[in-house]
């Protein structure tokens, strides 16, 4: 006998309004059917009534959470139409801010992840020390989630002596904390109860199912937008991909973790080596051409396509989010798991609803 | 019935849901304290049952606040026949029904929710019930009745002859306060993977007598920890805070698991600790006195 | 035009050319659709070792593109949205939502066509 | 007294970009604890008091939106948060968006900010602890909203 | 058991609370609070107006007003960079809770002779409108 449940789009544990219709074989799934459209909004049309510059707005806001690498990946693609060499300083603060929202997001991530198998003071734990990254970008970008730092052809706010300072201290902090936070993820009994051998993923198949971010590199894909020529900054810094074998949710929790450290590590590097100059280039006249755009979000691999065709609105805008990527995957991986893994599985995708449909 | 036991009873009515409510209160503020926040107040279930009182009262059937004033009153029965020291077995049959009338509430709103949590909650029971019968026929061997008064008028505490047993209804405290690792049927703060579980369509009233009820429930369990200790209240009592303030802990530092492994847990280890402490008090025939 | 990208004239040619990517190690990474002379203009892009490879085919006005889901199963979720928003109909999908991925039927009809 | 010392709050995510959303999680975090409040989190409707929405309508979640709304017992307060759902936001011309909370639902009071501060959404919440208090006492019911058809269209 | 040591010393040591709304923070000196606009030398030119991306900004040529939704307005800060008069600031306090409101403005034109004085009015209306 099978039941029909629904999941969503309105679930406490499940931040994110997406609708699941699982099959349940007694408390097994069987089949399961995603339905979306909860947070579409028509993003992709915004560019024909306002003009480039207005764009990087709407795309931060594609999503809140990892906003600032949407409008850096954003502005990127659009200096590539313009051919536009940005000041090495922008570069490094954008990487800078892009990795401290990265650092914020995996908190954000262990947290509600913690949430999703019922450990609430784990949540709280990670989100506690979650407010320490806000404060920091808060006083670089001034505003704690969306922080419009970035703008086509710089970025919008320097970093002073004093912030560089803050974030130094912050991450001295960090570090230990997040010590303590990945013994209990990767060492309490019960979390790995739920998380070891679930939903596991061959290397293969997350490579054929077309998935991205720590879902592909949790089975043991070493593929990471940050190693491409893309962003040649990335390997100034000494960035190493960091790479699962397992495919199971317990492997993907320790990629997040691990580019915590990997994240620190970029951002005291990039400190270090911060240029002295300017930090925006003016950019003139209307963008032409085509460009494609990959960066690598928390959640994995985002791919901006822009098209211009010499006004000042753009052609065509098309985002292809990692969530996007990674929910065929959820069509492998949730047949066949407890109902009460549901909500575990699917939020090891790390999903984003809001930018899925944008 | 004498003067002395209406007197007794009517102190239970008031009494038990006042200390139950401190004690909710309690748990809720060491539970904020330990994940580092401040927490509200000691009396917010007072608060928050007024409040339920207060709201409008949405139903899905009929009977489903019957089921409700069931429970309720099959678990005032349960506490006060634990006063009284009435006899361990009726005890847990009693508690039994007023469990099963909650789960028929919950199975009776239809939704896939309530539905799905009731029958984990099914099988909680089926977790914990052999270890209550194990532990009243552990008090048995040891007084030759299942009379609880037996317990209480002995000068030796059955701590001393039952200590497995003891650590199973730790587990059991754990399993029926509906706290980490075993808050899968329905869970009092944390959300979950089924919203509310078994209690996801009782609004207002109904929901602040489940409420009262629960706080009547704290006082009875730990009433069943209390007897292991009740040659000295006080050290009885001091046993009951402890076991409550360790489960308040293990609530903390352990994430939910499934009820397959729940039941696996109490169905081998819980049984077998169970098992050998009786046998221990079968071969060794001890008795107290 | 983009970098690595290759022109594809015809429907058969373009399944051919994905089974072979497919069988050549490619990731599917996305498609883009643009409007382009009444017609849309379809970019698949695969992804190799970090590298990009763009596939560009003509749909005319009325054709039924093929669907890629058979091949790559990722590609119901774009090409379903693509019958959303630019009124395409995609032959052999998957899971075909019927144009109602994202959309209901209050909402404007093929907002983006 | 009693309502203003257990509001429980249902969250509903209508076409929020997420970041009011983790506001509003951030504001039961350890650092602003909502919970000295007696703030909860309820999961289902029918136990909670203050419904707090982030995000513009569309016309897919105004159903979920309105099912919500009604399922939730007397006396009961609607809180806007966030730019999206005050005014329909950066979001209030996009074709799929009908706009403001306001356009399908009564709201009691507004959160402004994109997105707004946990502290901004704290006064929310306390807002909405006083204006619970008065409609029990005034006994102002929640109209029943209906649940298909006539989406107002987007002009806010 | 690495939870016990972290409950254990969160629970000696004083919570992480910050007590809002009985102890308030100073908000930081860069953050981003709400757009405060000085009419003294608005020209009314409209470039703010055309450079917002929610369109929270609409001046009206006819009447001279300047009108602001702070309730739309997602603090790009847009306007600021763009306004050629330097009329528009950013502050770090923010708007309140509450109400809708709109910031509306009657802008003393500044090559006529100088009105008596920049009438100021913020209306708080339920609906912006
Ligand atoms: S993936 Fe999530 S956090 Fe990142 S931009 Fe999208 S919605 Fe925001
Ligand atoms: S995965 Fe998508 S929705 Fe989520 S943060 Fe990234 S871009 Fe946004
Ligand atoms: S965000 Fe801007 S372009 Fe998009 S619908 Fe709204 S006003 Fe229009
Ligand atoms: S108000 Fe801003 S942060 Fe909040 S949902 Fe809307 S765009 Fe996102
Ligand atoms: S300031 Fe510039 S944009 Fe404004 S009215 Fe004058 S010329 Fe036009
Ligand atoms: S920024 Fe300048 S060119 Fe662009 S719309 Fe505004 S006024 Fe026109
Ligand atoms: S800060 Fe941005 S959104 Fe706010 S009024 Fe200025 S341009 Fe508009
Ligand atoms: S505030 Fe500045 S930009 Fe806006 S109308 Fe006045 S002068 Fe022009």
């Amino acid at each position: 006998m099978t039941t029909i449940i629904p999941f969503g789009p309105q679930h406490p544990v499940l931040p994110e309004p997406v609708s699941l219709k699982l099959e349940l074989d007694n408390d097994v799934v069987v089949g399961v059917l995603p339905s979306l459209g909860y947070v579409h909004r028509g993003l992709e049309k915004f560019i024909d009534t306002k003009d480039y510059n207005q764009t990087t707005y709407i795309c931060e806001r594609i999503c809140g959470i990892c906003s600032a690498l949407h409008g850096i990946t954003y502005t990127k693609s659009v200096e590539k139409l313009f051919n536009a060499e940005v000041p090495e300083r922008a570069e490094y603060i954008r990487v800078i801010v892009g990795e401290l929202n990265r650092v914020h997001s995996h908190l954000l991530w262990l947290g509600l992840f913690a949430d999703g198998f019922g450990f609430e003071s784990l949540f709280y734990e990670c989100w506690k020390y979650r407010e320490s990254v806000l404060d920091v970008l808060e006083r670089i970008t001034g505003n704690r989630v969306i922080h419009s730092i970035s703008k086509v052809g710089g970025v919008s706010r320097d970093l002073t002596k004093e912030h560089i300072d803050m974030i130094l201290k912050m991450l001295d902090t960090l570090e230990p904390q997040i010590k303590d936070i990945e013994k209990v993820f990767v060492n309490n009994y019960t979390v790995k109860k739920r998380t070891v051998g679930l939903a596991t993923m061959s290397k293969q198949l997350a490579y054929e199912a077309g998935t991205a971010g720590p879902t592909l590199r949790g089975s043991g894909n070493a593929i990471d937008v940050r190693e491409t020529e893309d962003w040649d900054i990335y390997r100034d810094l000494g960035f190493k991909t960091v790479v699962e074998k397992d495919g199971d949710c317990y492997s993907r929790t320790k990629v997040r973790v691990k580019e915590l450290y990997e994240s620190i590590k970029l951002i005291r590097n990039a400190i270090s080596k911060l240029p002295n100059g300017e930090i925006t280039t003016p950019i003139k006249g209307f963008p032409t051409g085509e460009a494609i755009m990959r960066t690598e979000q928390p959640r994995g691999e985002v791919v901006y396509y822009v098209k211009g065709n010499g006004t000042k609105n753009l052609e065509r805008l098309k985002i292809r989010t990692p969530t996007f990527a990674n929910i065929p995957s959820l069509l492998l991986t949730l047949p066949g798991v407890k109902l009460a893994d549901v909500p575990i599985v699917v939020l090891t995708i790390d999903p984003c609803i809001s930018c899925t449909e944008r | 019935m004498d003067m002395n036991s209406v007197l007794t009873v009517v102190l239970v009515l008031i009494g038990a849901p006042i200390i139950g409510c401190l004690a909710a209160g309690i748990d809720r503020k060491i539970t904020a304290r330990l994940q580092g926040r401040v927490g509200p107040p000691i009396l917010q279930p007072y608060y928050d049952v007024k409040k339920l009182l207060s709201k409008d009262n949405m139903i899905v059937n009929g009977s489903q606040n019957f089921y409700v004033v069931v429970y309720l009153i099959f678990i005032i029965l349960s506490l006060l026949m634990l006063v009284f020291k009435a006899d361990m077995l009726m005890i847990i049959f009693v508690y039994t029904v007023a469990s099963l009338a909650l789960i028929v509430g919950g199975m009776s709103t239809g939704s896939p929710y309530a539905r799905a949590g009731s029958s984990r909650e099914i099988m909680a029971i089926l977790s914990y019930e052999p270890i209550l019968i194990l532990y009243a026929l552990a008090i048995y061997l040891l007084t030759g009745t299942f009379k609880l008064s037996a317990v209480l008028d002995a000068s030796t505490p059955i701590l001393m002859y039952t200590p497995l047993i003891f650590i199973a209804m730790l587990f059991v405290l754990n399993i029926k306060l509906k706290k980490s690792p075993f808050d899968y049927s329905t869970s009092h703060h944390a959300h979950q993977e089924l919203v509310k579980g078994m209690l996801t369509e009782y609004s207002g009233p109904g929901f602040a007598t489940i409420e009262i009820a629960h706080f009547y429930e704290y006082v009875f369990l730990t009433g069943l920890i209390f007897v292991f200790w009740a040659a000295n209240p006080l050290i009885g009592a001091l046993i009951a805070i402890v076991a409550y303030l360790l489960v308040i802990v293990i609530d903390n530092i352990t994430a939910r698991v499934y009820w397959q492994w729940m039941l696996k847990l109490s169905w081998t280890f819980l049984l077998a600790i169970s098992i050998v402490n009786i046998a221990f008090l079968y071969i060794s025939g001890v008795k107290i006195v | 035009m983009l970098e690595n990208e290759v022109e594809i004239k015809s429907s058969s040619e373009l399944v051919k050319t994905v089974e072979g990517l497919k069988n050549d190690g490619y990731r599917y990474s996305t498609m883009i659709c643009l409007k382009a002379n009444d017609g849309h203009d379809l970019i698949y892009i695969f992804e190799k070792d970090n590298k990009l490879k763009n596939l560009r085919y003509f749909v005319k006005p009325g054709e039924k593109p093929k669907s890629m889901s058979g091949i790559y199963l990722c590609a119901l979720l774009i090409e379903n949205e693509y019958q959303d928003l630019f009124g395409l109909t995609f032959e052999g999908l998957a899971i075909d939502y019927k144009g109602h991925l994202y959309l209901t039927p209050n909402s404007p009809k093929s907002p983006l066509a | 007294m009693s309502l203003a010392k257990s509001p429980w709050i249902i969250h509903v995510n209508c076409n929020s970009c997420n970041g009011c959303d983790i506001e509003v999680v951030a504001c039961l975090t350890p650092l602003y604890d909502a919970e000295r409040f007696g703030v909860l989190n309820i999961g289902t409707p029918k136990q909670a008091d203050i419904m707090v929405v982030t995000g513009s309508i569309n016309y897919k979640n105004v159903n979920v939106l309105k099912n919500i709304y009604n399922q939730i017992p007397d006396p009961k307060v609607v809180l806007a948060v966030g730019a999206c759902a005050s005014t329909g936001g950066i979001f209030h011309n996009c074709y799929n968006v009908i706009g403001g909370v306001d356009q399908v639902i009564p709201v009691d009071a507004y959160v402004p900010g994109c997105c707004p501060r946990p502290e901004a959404i704290l006064d929310g919440v306390v807002a909405a602890l006083s204006i619970l208090e008065n409609k029990k006492k005034g006994n102002i019911k929640g109209k029943e909203v209906p649940l298909k058809g006539n989406e107002v269209p987007s002009n806010a | 058991m690495g939870m016990l040591n972290l409950v254990l010393s969160n629970i000696s040591r004083k919570p992480a609370t910050r007590l809002y709304p009985f102890e308030i923070r100073e908000p930081f000196k860069e953050f981003k609070g709400r757009i405060v606009f000085n009419p003294e030398n608005c020209i009314l030119c409209g470039i703010c107006q055309k450079k917002c991306p929610p369109d929270a900004i609409s001046v009206t040529k006819a009447d001279k007003t300047w009108e602001l939704n702070l309730f739309r307005c997602i603090m790009c800060t847009e306007c600021v960079n763009g306004c050629p008069k330097g009329c528009l600031s950013i502050s770090n306090e923010r708007p309140k809770t509450g109400a809708k409101e709109t910031v509306k403005v009657v802008v003393p034109i500044v090559d006529k002779p100088k009105a008596d004085s920049p009438k100021a009015a913020s209306s708080k209306a339920a609906s912006s409108k």
